[in-house]
């Protein structure tokens, strides 16, 4: 079921405040008030600020963004405004935060309780986590509810399905009774904001809301957010490192780097005359969609050997049931997919989540066993996975999508770095080390980083880690999943930079994974789309962007946020239904699509 | 779910299956003649040799099992060799005793042991967390004899509160069943915290924090129920490790129950009893497995029964 | 070339240090060391042999004397030297809560580590076998064990192994499986790592905490285990003492001397909570996670 | 007639006794331990029976007897209009079917051997006993096949107590949990593993007894709680006894001490030394094991409650041989026996014992012993029925009787021979564990039983002493002591304290104690 409304169109909440109401006094006062504030943890060496001196003014009705790169304090100020700082190492050591009248950083726990929810909330950075998973979502949003206002259960329990409603969620009714990990990422997001609706703060503290969502959906949860504050005349404090997000939601932007506020201005006088060079550097790191089109000509198609070829694969992943646990029905992960790698070129996989791409990376590495045929180099990969040849291993290479979670925590980074050599028995170990640290020079880490551990690097370092180990055994082909999805812009840039480098230096292919419609469009040669299981189009770079066929192709460019903030979006359509399913029962499956060559290999299903 | 149910209880009965063979075949290797004790210090050896082929004890092991098969498909467990009573009727006697302890007991313990955990991940790094975890330990490393006499006569003889040993009324049941608590509770404490400890750094504990949910909401409407999953896990495990405390506390407390029956029988080498008390306690800790299984997901929508 | 850092070969020596630095963790391995060294050097500091029965060391109606100057934790029901039998048995104990408990715990986390990493027909065959030790009694298994072969302090060290690793395994088990779905173990996999090196090097220093916990609580278990085995006359035999046993002994007397029951209790508690302390420390120690936090 | 009731007994009350095991079966064919034994001889009578608190026997439900010039047939005229519980009258043929009740293999009764001298036995089965004859319904014969001087004692054994035949074949197999007999008391109430409730039968045959209207008996009672619960008032007698653990209190507190009846008993614990394994096939060895126990140092352990024995025989026991000093503590005169017998080194062996307190203590004083002689003995603590296994199958060169020692079954000294000492009980399995067989002493022993004219009593008598005199020379055991009875009891409990340390029923004579 899709339900369709226009951006502009005046599809109410059913509470909606009186919007007209809003006079320009009311406007112009502040509701919060943030001043000299710093946030302190205690270290073995002493307080350590993470957030310092740090002043600003929120207005109802207003969209205040905070901007800026991994760990410069964005999410230890928002907390700090709940008073929801980690306890007991990290705390406010200097400033105010006045509500109102109250001063927040003095107000004891049980004021502060009704203070949150009530009139400030917030919505964290993790949609997958912050709901509880045992119960339901209408439990979580109904005591929400109750735990500000006195109402029976059954009271609550209607508001909250009028809030589920309102964020345009397909059959509310269900999800009452359903629980968070029967909700797609972008759903629970849509419930966060529903609990934040419910309430109706006077602020709303949007902690990278959209970050870990598609595009798609990413677009949804922003109108979400506009509808709301329109409606009810919130006050929201955007937290992101998304330009184009900043660009197209905020009215004021401060740029924060380490703990400090590096500048504060009205949106377009941000992104047209930043007065500091960081914010400089932060805007031009930004990667564009249609940046590169005219400096690349259409690849040539490489007439090399290609160093992974893909026919016909299948995945499918059993789902057993009944009493001698037999297969009943079948996840269609991936279908029917062909294509080739050749060598030094970098490939792009784009689609929504859960549409196929990780695990076609993880089929060409031979970790889930797949139909057709994989060919790397001129070696064919058995079908049931894992054994795979250790020659073979050397060949390609894989860059997980989480890179904490790809790399054992209990190891030293330089023992990481030199493993793959270990296994497959090459050096000495003082040349291992010294491999290592060379590595970690050409990722542009510092070698004598090489004894610390994982989790004493950021994201953006650890993404380079792991780069580094793929690089130890000089692969053909490097799969990168979701290798920068998670990094800011200025690491991602940097990022990207790096694998740019090391393609022209070693010759290495890339698959190059992503979501990210921006950041294909900056590195790859080639792209290939995907939707349920299946790639709908696939051409060259050019082709795919500057002439997309496909409508589900068209969407996606479409709802890439443009950071620029006099860019006009064109309303555009909203879906609500469920995510497309990619479970079927035995002997049944989706429908096969057909590609049709539109010209020079530009491959589009018809 | 039934489905599951039912492939479970397959399961369980090819483990009841195993658990009577080892338990068989450990019983028949055991260096001591039951025939001796039935036939009594003045028999002469014929009358021996005549008891014990009445008791088909002269048969080849398998022959035996094989007997012994076809009996308990009928739902025979043979007859006591000394008390010459059937051994199903000196079972369900004293199972409700057991059964009514194990249950009371394990609530105590869960009681106990959860409040503990609670506690002291809440208080953690704390001097309140330290003497919790050092209580726990003290109730793992004591020895349960002592425990339960203590307490009976602290709280049984020298305050009155409850009376001395004995089955029947619910007065009788506290001191016991609080006595299994205390002796089990380290374990469940010690799991809890470290599970609580985790938990409670969850986002969607914050997440509950930031709805201006009250204290007691968030610890035991949001942290407790994710927290309690390995805990229930763990019961299961239990139940096994209780049967050893059951014995000591029953005899204590002179609780009418399967531990008593157990220890004499296995005094007394009297087969029938010390199998038919094997398979039972077999079924009751594949049972609290099943039970454990099913109800984790009854806490936890995301696990399903596979 | 870049300067390199001296290679992590140091570590080890950081770890003592960090471990050092702990007061709890350095109170507890002084307390392992102290019964350790009483075991040891139990000859030369025990002031009596510890089946010496006393002529003096009862009173005329044959109740066991308090603990004076000169039996400094009185004496028992035979007139010994409790002293001498707590100095004695803490060779049985350590052995029993030390390399019992380790054995259990040596052969849950192989079978736990197996099952849980190589599903299929091996795991299924070994959580079913797991399953079936759960379900039998484990008393009655050390019992019938225990009496078929002769009772030594090893067999009944083995037999307590032999019983105690079920717990373990099951939650090794768990733990490996949910472990082996993470993706680092993944990323080993497309490195072409061996299985040895992805169990041993990757997937173990995961469990240590668990480890920790169980082997932990498991001492006192076990040196309670021993003391019930020598009761039903299938453990140690008198008049080797050991902690337990001495506490059985002496269970029902714990009114008419206290002492009996209450010194050796004190003690088995003791050295588990001693190794507790040490294991939390090194646990923290070792996880370079840890590092920091508190 | 032979017993004078105590003029103060009143009618009336309930008493309360505990046990920490439960009862096994009230079946008087079958039950055979300490604990049902007087449970039975209270819910059933024979045709003989023991003037209470002593071991003189008195007619029970035979009114007279007569016994044949020969010895071998004794004719039993029963008393007329004793009534089973169950209404019915009791007659002659149910005194016939009973013996052969018992002595049929099918019952599986452990105390068949003691019918042995009745002509027939050996062939006994479904077919009957052919020595017991039905003369008319209150008159039986009973023809042996051997002259018995103990078989009046063995016809008031509780496996020769008379029980209808309709209710044992209505029980069905299950006639143990169901008894029908002639006692003073009834089965009213039995909830397994919690509690049996006996009532006072009211037309009893005996005039005026039993006092009690009825006895509850708890079970599953630890002895430390029971003995609680005594001084707490909620139970009569212990049946347990006065556990060691609470006897030095019990008895330095003279309130407490003064309810404690003290009193002989037919119980002799000893050390069986394996005569057919070397070393203890010679006799200077055997000596010189039993000059090294120190018995009074044991005793001491035990809390003084026993008195160091010198032979088989405990003192209350007719045949004891009073001026018999037996061996002395003598550690200087062992080693010199050992010496002689080439071992002047001594030697490892193994001593099993029984592992519930105070045994594997007391092993472990005779183990010090051992040790002063050079002796190596390890102990084997192991469950009753292990040790019970080790003894009969003579792989145990030592065994400490206690736990399992003898207590006599009746008061005569033939009782403590033919199973634990003589050639009978020698062979695989048998109970004599030290496989001692002399068939000198054994023939000895035949001949002594076959006088079983009243008025060679004396002549028998002095023919066991020499019998067990005989015995020691040879010291197959180690006679350490015989234990006292401590029975102890409320307050409110009245009666002569011999009914306490009743020889044959313990812990007390139900059917003639009385609440004050
Ligand atoms: N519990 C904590 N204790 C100590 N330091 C912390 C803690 N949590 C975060 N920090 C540190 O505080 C700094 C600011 O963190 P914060 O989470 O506010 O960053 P952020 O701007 O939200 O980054 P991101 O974009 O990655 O979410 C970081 O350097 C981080 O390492
Ligand atoms: N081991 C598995 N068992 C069952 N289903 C699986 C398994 N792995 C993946 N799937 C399913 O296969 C489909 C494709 O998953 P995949 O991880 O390849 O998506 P993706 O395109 O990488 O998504 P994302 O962008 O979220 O990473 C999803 O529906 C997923 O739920
Ligand atoms: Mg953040
Ligand atoms: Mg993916």
């Amino acid at each position: 079921m899709q339900e369709v409304a226009t951006r502009s169109g005046a599809a109410a909440a059913p509470d909606a405040a009186p919007d007209a109401a809003l006079d320009a006094a009311a406007e112009a006062a502040p509701v919060l008030l943030v001043a000299g504030l710093t946030v302190s943890v205690r270290t073995e060496a002493g307080l350590k600020p993470l957030v310092e001196n740090l002043s600003f003014t929120l207005r109802r009705g207003e969209t205040l963004a905070i901007a800026g790169e991994s760990g410069s304090g964005k999410s230890m100020t928002s907390l700090a405004i709940m008073g929801l700082l980690p306890p007991p190492a990290v705390r406010v050591t200097a400033g105010s935060i006045r509500l109102g009248q109250t001063d927040l950083t003095a107000a004891p726990e049980a004021q502060m309780r009704h203070v949150r929810g009530d009139r400030i909330a917030m919505i964290f950075q993790e949609p997958m986590t912050s709901l509880n998973p045992v119960l339901t979502i209408g439990t979580q949003l109904a005591e929400a509810i109750r735990a500000h206002e006195p109402l029976p259960r059954a009271e609550a329990r209607r508001r909250a399905l009028a809030a589920l409603t309102a964020v345009r969620l397909s059959q509310p009714e269900r999800r009452m009774h359903q629980y968070p990990h029967e909700l797609s990422g972008g759903m629970r997001q849509r419930v966060m904001i529903a609990m934040a609706l419910a309430l109706r703060p006077e602020v709303l503290i949007a902690d990278e809301p959209t970050t870990a969502l598609d595009v798609t959906v990413q677009r949804e949860v922003l109108d979400l957010l506009r509808d709301l504050q329109r409606d009810l005349g919130t006050a929201i404090i955007l937290i992101t490192h998304d330009m184009g997000v900043v660009a197209e939601m905020a009215d004021r932007v401060i740029v924060m780097k380490s703990g400090r506020m590096v500048e504060q201005a009205p949106v377009r006088q941000l992104f047209h005359a930043p007065t500091e060079p960081y914010t400089r550097d932060l805007l031009a790191a930004v990667p564009r969609m249609g940046a590169r089109a005219a400096a690349a000509a259409p690849a040539p198609l490489p007439a090399a050997e290609p160093v992974a070829r893909l026919s016909d694969v299948v995945v499918r992943f059993p789902v057993r049931g009944g009493l001698l646990g037999r297969t009943t029905l079948n996840v269609h992960a991936v279908e029917h997919v062909s294509f080739d790698i050749a060598r030094g070129e970098t490939f792009a996989l784009v689609g929504e989540s859960g549409c196929g791409k990780s695990t076609i990376a993880r089929a060409i590495v031979g970790l889930v066993p797949h139909q057709g045929q994989i060919t790397v180099g001129d070696h064919v990969l058995s079908a049931h996975g894992r054994d795979a040849p250790k020659a073979l291993r050397r060949k390609v290479q894989m860059v997980f999508q989480d890179p904490m979670a790809a790399l054992d925590p209990r190891m030293r980074v330089g023992d990481l770095i030199a493993e793959p050599l270990l296994i497959h028995g090459i050096g000495t170990a003082a040349d291992r080390r010294a491999e290592a640290a060379d590595l970690l020079r050409r990722v542009g880490l510092s070698p004598d980083q090489i004894d610390r551990y994982p989790h004493e690097f950021s994201g953006g370092q650890r993404q380079r880690i792991c780069i580094a180990r793929a690089l130890a055994l000089k692969p053909d082909l490097i799969i990168a999943d979701e290798s920068v999805s998670a990094l800011d812009v200025s690491v991602q840039a940097r990022v990207l930079a790096l694998l740019q480098e090391l393609q022209q230096e070693m010759g290495v292919a890339y698959l190059f994974i992503s979501h990210d419609m921006a950041v294909v469009d900056s590195i790859s040669d080639r792209v290939a789309v995907m939707y349920l299981g299946q790639i709908v189009e696939m051409g060259s770079r050019a082709q795919v962007f500057g002439d997309p066929r496909h409508p589900y192709t068209q969407r996606l460019i479409e709802a890439v946020p443009v950071p620029d903030p006099a860019h006009q979006r064109r309303p555009s359509v909203r879906m609500t239904g469920d995510l497309p399913n990619p479970v079927h029962p035995v002997g049944s499956g989706p429908e096969r699509v057909i590609l049709r060559d539109v010209g020079a290999g530009h491959l589009v299903a018809i | 779910m039934m489905v599951y149910v039912l492939r479970r209880l397959i399961q369980s009965a090819l483990i009841l299956l195993g658990v009577s063979f080892i338990t068989f075949v450990l019983l028949y290797v055991l260096p001591a003649d039951p025939v001796r004790q039935i036939a009594g210090r003045a028999a002469t050896a014929e009358t021996v040799e005549n008891i014990r082929q009445q008791l088909g004890l002269d048969q080849p092991l398998l022959v035996q099992y094989g007997r012994y098969l076809a009996a308990l498909a009928q739902g025979d467990l043979g007859r006591s060799y000394l008390q010459k009573t059937e051994v199903t009727e000196l079972i369900l006697s004293r199972l409700p005793a057991t059964l009514q302890l194990m249950a009371a007991g394990i609530v105590a313990e869960l009681i106990l042991g959860l409040s503990m955990g609670i506690a002291a991940a809440l208080m953690r790094g704390r001097l309140g967390d330290q003497l919790l975890m050092m209580a726990s330990f003290v109730t793992v490393s004591a020895p349960q004899f002592v425990v339960s006499l203590l307490l009976l006569y602290v709280f049984a003889v020298k305050l009155g509160w409850f009376p001395i040993g004995g089955y029947g009324t619910a007065a009788h049941l506290v001191l016991p069943a609080i006595t299994l608590g205390i002796l089990g509770s380290g374990w469940y404490s010690r799991m809890m915290r470290s599970s609580m400890t985790e938990v409670l750094r969850a986002d969607y504990i914050r997440t509950a924090r930031a709805k201006g949910l009250s204290r007691a909401r968030v610890v035991f409407g949001h942290a407790l129920p994710n927290a309690i999953l390995p805990v229930i896990a763990m019961i299961g495990i239990d139940i096994g490790i209780f049967m050893g405390g059951i014995v000591v506390v029953e005899s204590v407390f002179g609780w009418p129950g399967i531990g008593q029956l157990a220890w004499q029988a296995i005094q007394r080498v009297d087969i029938p009893i010390i199998m038919g008390v094997t398979l039972v306690s077999a079924l009751a800790i594949v049972i609290g497995n099943l039970l454990a299984d099913l109800v984790a997901p009854l806490i936890d929508p995301r696990i399903r029964l596979r | 070339m870049v300067d390199l850092p001296a290679p992590a070969a140091s570590t080890p020596k950081s770890t003592l240090r960090r471990l050092g630095e702990r007061k709890l963790a350095m109170f507890g391995f002084a307390m392992i060391l102290i019964v350790v060294g009483a075991a040891a050097c139990a000859p030369l500091i025990a002031p009596y042999a510890p089946e010496e029965q006393l002529f003096d060391g009862l009173t005329l109606e044959g109740a066991p004397l308090p603990p004076d100057a000169r039996f400094i934790m009185g004496t028992d029901l035979l007139g010994r030297d409790l002293f001498s039998r707590m100095l004695y048995g803490a060779q049985t104990s350590l052995i029993v809560g030390v390399v019992a408990n380790g054995l259990a715990l040596f052969i849950g986390t192989l079978v736990g580590l197996t099952a849980g990493f190589f599903r299929g027909w091996i795991g299924a065959t070994l959580m079913r076998f797991t399953d079936l030790m759960m379900a039998f009694p484990a008393l009655l298994l050390a019992i019938c064990l225990a009496a078929i072969f002769k009772p030594s302090l090893w067999i009944v060290a083995l037999v307590i192994a032999l019983v105690n690793w079920v717990q373990t395994a099951r939650v090794i088990y768990t733990e490996t499986t949910s472990l082996a779905a993470r993706d680092f173990i993944a990323a080993e996999r497309t490195l072409g790592a061996s299985t040895g090196r992805i169990l041993f090097r990757h997937i173990l220093p995961h469990l240590v905490p668990t480890l920790i916990v169980w082997g932990t609580l498991g001492i006192s278990t076990t040196v309670l285990l021993e003391a019930t085995l020598s009761f039903l006359g299938v453990g140690v035999q008198p008049p080797t003492p050991s902690w337990g046993n001495i506490i059985f002994e002496n269970q029902t007397y714990f009114q008419a001397a206290p002492w009996l029951v209450f010194i050796p209790g004190a003690a088995i508690i003791l050295l588990a909570l001693a190794f507790n302390l040490v294991g939390d420390a090194l646990r923290d120690v070792l996880d370079p996670t840890q590092r920091g936090r508190d | 007639q032979d017993y004078t009731p105590d003029p103060n007994a009143k009618a009336g009350g309930t008493i309360t006794v505990t046990y920490k095991d439960d009862v096994a079966t009230l079946d008087p064919a079958i039950g055979y331990d300490w604990q049902n034994w007087s449970m039975i001889k209270s819910l059933f009578d024979g045709l003989m029976d023991y003037v209470p608190g002593t071991t003189t026997l008195r007619p029970g439900l035979a009114e007279s007897y007569e016994i044949s010039e020969d010895g071998l047939t004794y004719t039993f005229k029963l008393r007329a209009g004793v009534k089973f519980n169950n209404g019915r009258e009791m007659t002659a043929e149910d005194v016939k079917y009973s013996l052969d009740r018992v002595t049929n293999p099918e019952t599986q009764s452990p105390g068949a051997g003691f019918f042995g001298s009745i002509a027939g036995f050996e062939n006994a089965g479904a077919g009957g006993l052919s020595g017991v004859e039905v003369v008319d319904p209150l008159t039986v014969k009973i023809t042996l096949s051997r002259p018995d001087a103990t078989f009046l004692h063995v016809m008031a054994l509780n496996f020769a107590s008379v029980v209808p035949k309709e209710a044992v074949d209505a029980a069905a197999g299950d006639f143990g949990k169901q008894p029908v007999g002639t006692g003073a008391f009834k089965l009213a109430e039995w909830t397994l593993g919690q509690r049996l409730v006996f009532e006072k039968n009211a037309d009893y045959w005996r005039e005026g007894v039993p006092y009690l209207d009825g006895v509850v008996f708890e079970v599953g009672q630890e002895p430390v709680v029971a003995l609680l619960r005594l001084q707490n008032g909620e139970v009569d007698v212990p049946g347990d006894g006065i556990p060691p653990a609470k006897f030095v209190e019990v008895m330095g507190d003279p309130a407490q001490a003064e309810r404690v009846v003290v009193g002989g008993q037919l119980h002799t614990g000893y050390i069986t030394l394996n005569v057919t394994t070397p070393p203890f096939d010679k006799v200077e060895v055997r000596k010189a094991v039993n000059m090294a126990i120190n018995k009074e140092r044991i005793t001491q352990i035990i809390n003084g409650r026993a008195v160091p024995a010198t032979q088989p025989l405990p003192p209350s026991m007719p045949g004891y041989t009073g001026d018999y000093a037996g061996y002395a503590y003598d550690v200087e005169g062992a080693k010199a026996l050992l010496a002689e017998a080439g071992l002047a080194d001594g030697f490892e062996t193994d001593l099993y014992v029984m592992n519930t307190d105070p045994n594997p203590r007391i092993a472990q004083a005779i183990q010090q012993d051992l040790a002063a002689i050079g002796i190596t003995a390890n102990i084997q603590s192991l469950a009753q029925a292990n040790v019970i296994e080790a003894g009969g199958a003579g792989t145990a060169p030592m065994v400490w009787s206690g736990g399992m020692a003898w207590i006599a079954d009746f008061p005569d000294p033939s009782n403590f021979y033919g199973p634990i000492l003589g050639c009978a009980g020698a062979g695989e399995g048998g109970w004599n564990w030290s496989k001692f067989c002399d068939e000198a002493l054994d023939a000895m022993a035949v001949q002594a039983d076959s006088l079983s004219d009243p008025a060679q009593a004396e002549a028998r008598l002095k023919m066991w002493s020499d019998v067990y005199m005989g015995v020691m020379e040879q010291a197959p055991w180690v006679p350490v002591f015989n234990e006292e009875r401590y029975t102890m009891k409320s307050e409110r409990m009245g009666g002569d304290d011999a009914l306490y340390v009743d020889p044959v029923s313990i812990p007390v004579n139900y059917d003639y104690v009385f609440v004050k």
